[in-house]
């Protein structure tokens, strides 16, 4: 797969699993925020989606530099500066797309420090980050594909017990416990959508 | 007006920014420049970086601004936003750590006063309720 | 609904008033009782002792009713509101010590939890900006 | 004059001198407070000027206790709550017509009370307090009704160089010195118009 065809099959997945999940995203922060979550990730991708065939003509990291953009100016929610954040340093970080296992979790790990750095936290907050950095971890244990996902997942079900201590849930206190976290889950969500674009490839 | 800080009010309600910018007005009147914003790009609850921008370069003044937000969602925006203008713009905005209403009040007055920026954000984050 | 403690925000602003009521529904859908109230007699900025007590009533709780205020007059009316409302009721009712759209979301999240009147004014009044 | 005359009179004449002044006590507000005592003082006494012949049929207690409801709903700044206890207190103080000095004090008195457990302020603070306290002491020193005039207005010029405290001025902190408090202002236009009524008498 070339790389423009690439940019937007990824678009593409992004964009299909979280128009697919958006209410559940939705659900997820009724419990625990305020309930905007799905439609903001699905306000920001699909955003990204009518940007389509400008970003497929992009260089791999032209194109995240653009979407990440695309994402803090449409969110609407702190997830979008914080996602958005995260592309944008991974297009930084690199031109072309990655072709190796380190390469590839350097890219991410440019994603987790954008995201560490806008949303001032760390994993244990009860947030994307605690999907983001176990994915990461999975990556550079060797895992494969279904590792992979099999990691986010476990991720996402391992926020249900942690208290939340940034963003909205973390005015819950201790009632923020034994519920998942959204963002967690639109990471996942991620996750298994670049997944599935590097098994077409 | 460009004499003194200017102040940005941003929530994640439009109704709260432009209510909480009349309160202001009718502290200050047309002493300071004041801009409110409140929404997301749809107009729903939520908050909008390019707003933000186009807000804080509305009011912009040599003095600096002072930007109050309510809550996460409005304060991370508000950071991105200040960050998209630039370094050097941003060495002249501030966000208080203070509540949005009233320390919009207590800023504004302080701003109206003709205080430095960092005196504006500490009398908006001295406030106790 | 009366099984969990009531929010009533009182604002010198209606759109404050109102905007603030919509974050909290957003957090909390219809889980506790929420009022707003805003402007005085004749609909400017300031605040009507008698609406104050209206709204008091229209979410009365057993449970109690969190009272979050803006500045100043805010204040004294709601006190002055309370008082008017008889010494039994006065009992069930506080005054938070909190900014208002911060604290209201607070208290209001806390009392969905089904905590108790003394907890919800703890929690708004914790609020850190 | 009879009870329900005077009733009526001093309705008028607080009225009157409140309608003539109500620019002057917004201008005062706009300098250190939100620019609305006049409008809401207006406001105010206006409601009670409609209740002018219902509160000439009544006692002076009855009168004061209604006009000051009347206050406490009407006005819609922090002065509504407060004159408006302050009237309710004095109507509670007395049935009828104060007929000595000492009587007078005391009428006065049980208003400042209202006051200061209203506002949970005390004098010094720069509010109408520091108008109010100074007429009781001059009524209680033996002042003539020229003499209370005078020692109203004085007061109202000695809040000029005080820090306020209490109200939307302490908002400003060092920068309220230097104005005139309009709630002081205010007191002394009440003050005045009393003495109209007095020298009418
Ligand atoms: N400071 C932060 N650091 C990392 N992630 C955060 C932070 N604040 C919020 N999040 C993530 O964002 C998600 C909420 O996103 P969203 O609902 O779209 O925004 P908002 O909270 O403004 O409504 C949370 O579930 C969490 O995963
Ligand atoms: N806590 C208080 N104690 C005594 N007087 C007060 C207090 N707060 C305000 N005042 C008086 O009220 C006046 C302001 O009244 P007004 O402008 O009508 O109300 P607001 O401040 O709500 O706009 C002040 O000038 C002051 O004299
Ligand atoms: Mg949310
Ligand atoms: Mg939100
Ligand atoms: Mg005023
Ligand atoms: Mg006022």
């Amino acid at each position: 797969m070339t790389s423009d065809v690439l940019n937007a099959r990824l678009i593409d997945l992004i964009g299909d699993r979280i128009e697919a999940h958006a209410d559940e995203l939705t659900e997820l922060d009724q419990a625990i925020g305020d309930g905007d979550h799905g439609d903001n990730m699905r306000r920001g991708f699909r955003a990204v989606s009518a940007e389509r065939d400008a970003l497929a003509n992009m260089t791999f990291g032209e194109a995240l530099k653009k979407a990440g953009m695309t994402l803090v100016m449409k969110v609407g929610g702190a997830s979008g500066p914080l996602y958005g954040s995260a592309f944008m340093a991974m297009g930084k970080s690199t031109e072309a797309m990655p072709e190796s296992r380190a390469q590839a979790a350097q890219l991410l790990e440019a994603g987790i420090e954008a995201v560490k750095a806008r949303g001032k936290s760390d994993v244990g907050a009860k947030t994307m980050l605690d999907v983001l950095v176990p994915v990461l971890k999975s990556i550079e244990a060797g895992a494969d594909i279904a590792d992979v996902r099999k990691a986010a997942d476990e991720a996402v079900e391992a926020t249900k017990p942690m208290l939340a201590t940034k963003g909205r849930a973390a005015f819950l206190g201790e009632r923020s416990v034994g519920h998942i976290d959204p963002g967690a889950r639109s990471s996942a969500l991620i996750v298994h959508a670049v997944c599935d674009a590097l098994e077409e490839k | 007006m460009t004499d003194k800080v200017s102040i940005v009010i941003v929530s994640h309600s439009p109704e709260v920014a432009k209510g909480a910018a009349d309160m202001v007005r009718q502290m200050v009147g047309d002493d300071i420049a004041i801009a409110s914003c409140g929404g997301n790009s749809e107009g729903g609850l939520g908050t909008d970086v390019a707003a933000i921008m186009k807000s804080i370069e509305a009011v912009w003044s040599p003095r600096g601004v002072a930007v109050l937000v309510d809550l996460g969602g409005a304060e991370t925006n508000s950071e991105m936003a200040i960050e998209l203008l630039g370094p050097e713009k941003a060495k002249q905005i501030v966000i208080c750590n203070a509540p949005v209403v009233e320390g919009a009040v207590m800023a504004a007055t302080e701003a109206a006063g003709g205080s430095d920026l960092e005196t504006v954000r500490q009398t908006a984050e001295d406030f106790k309720a």
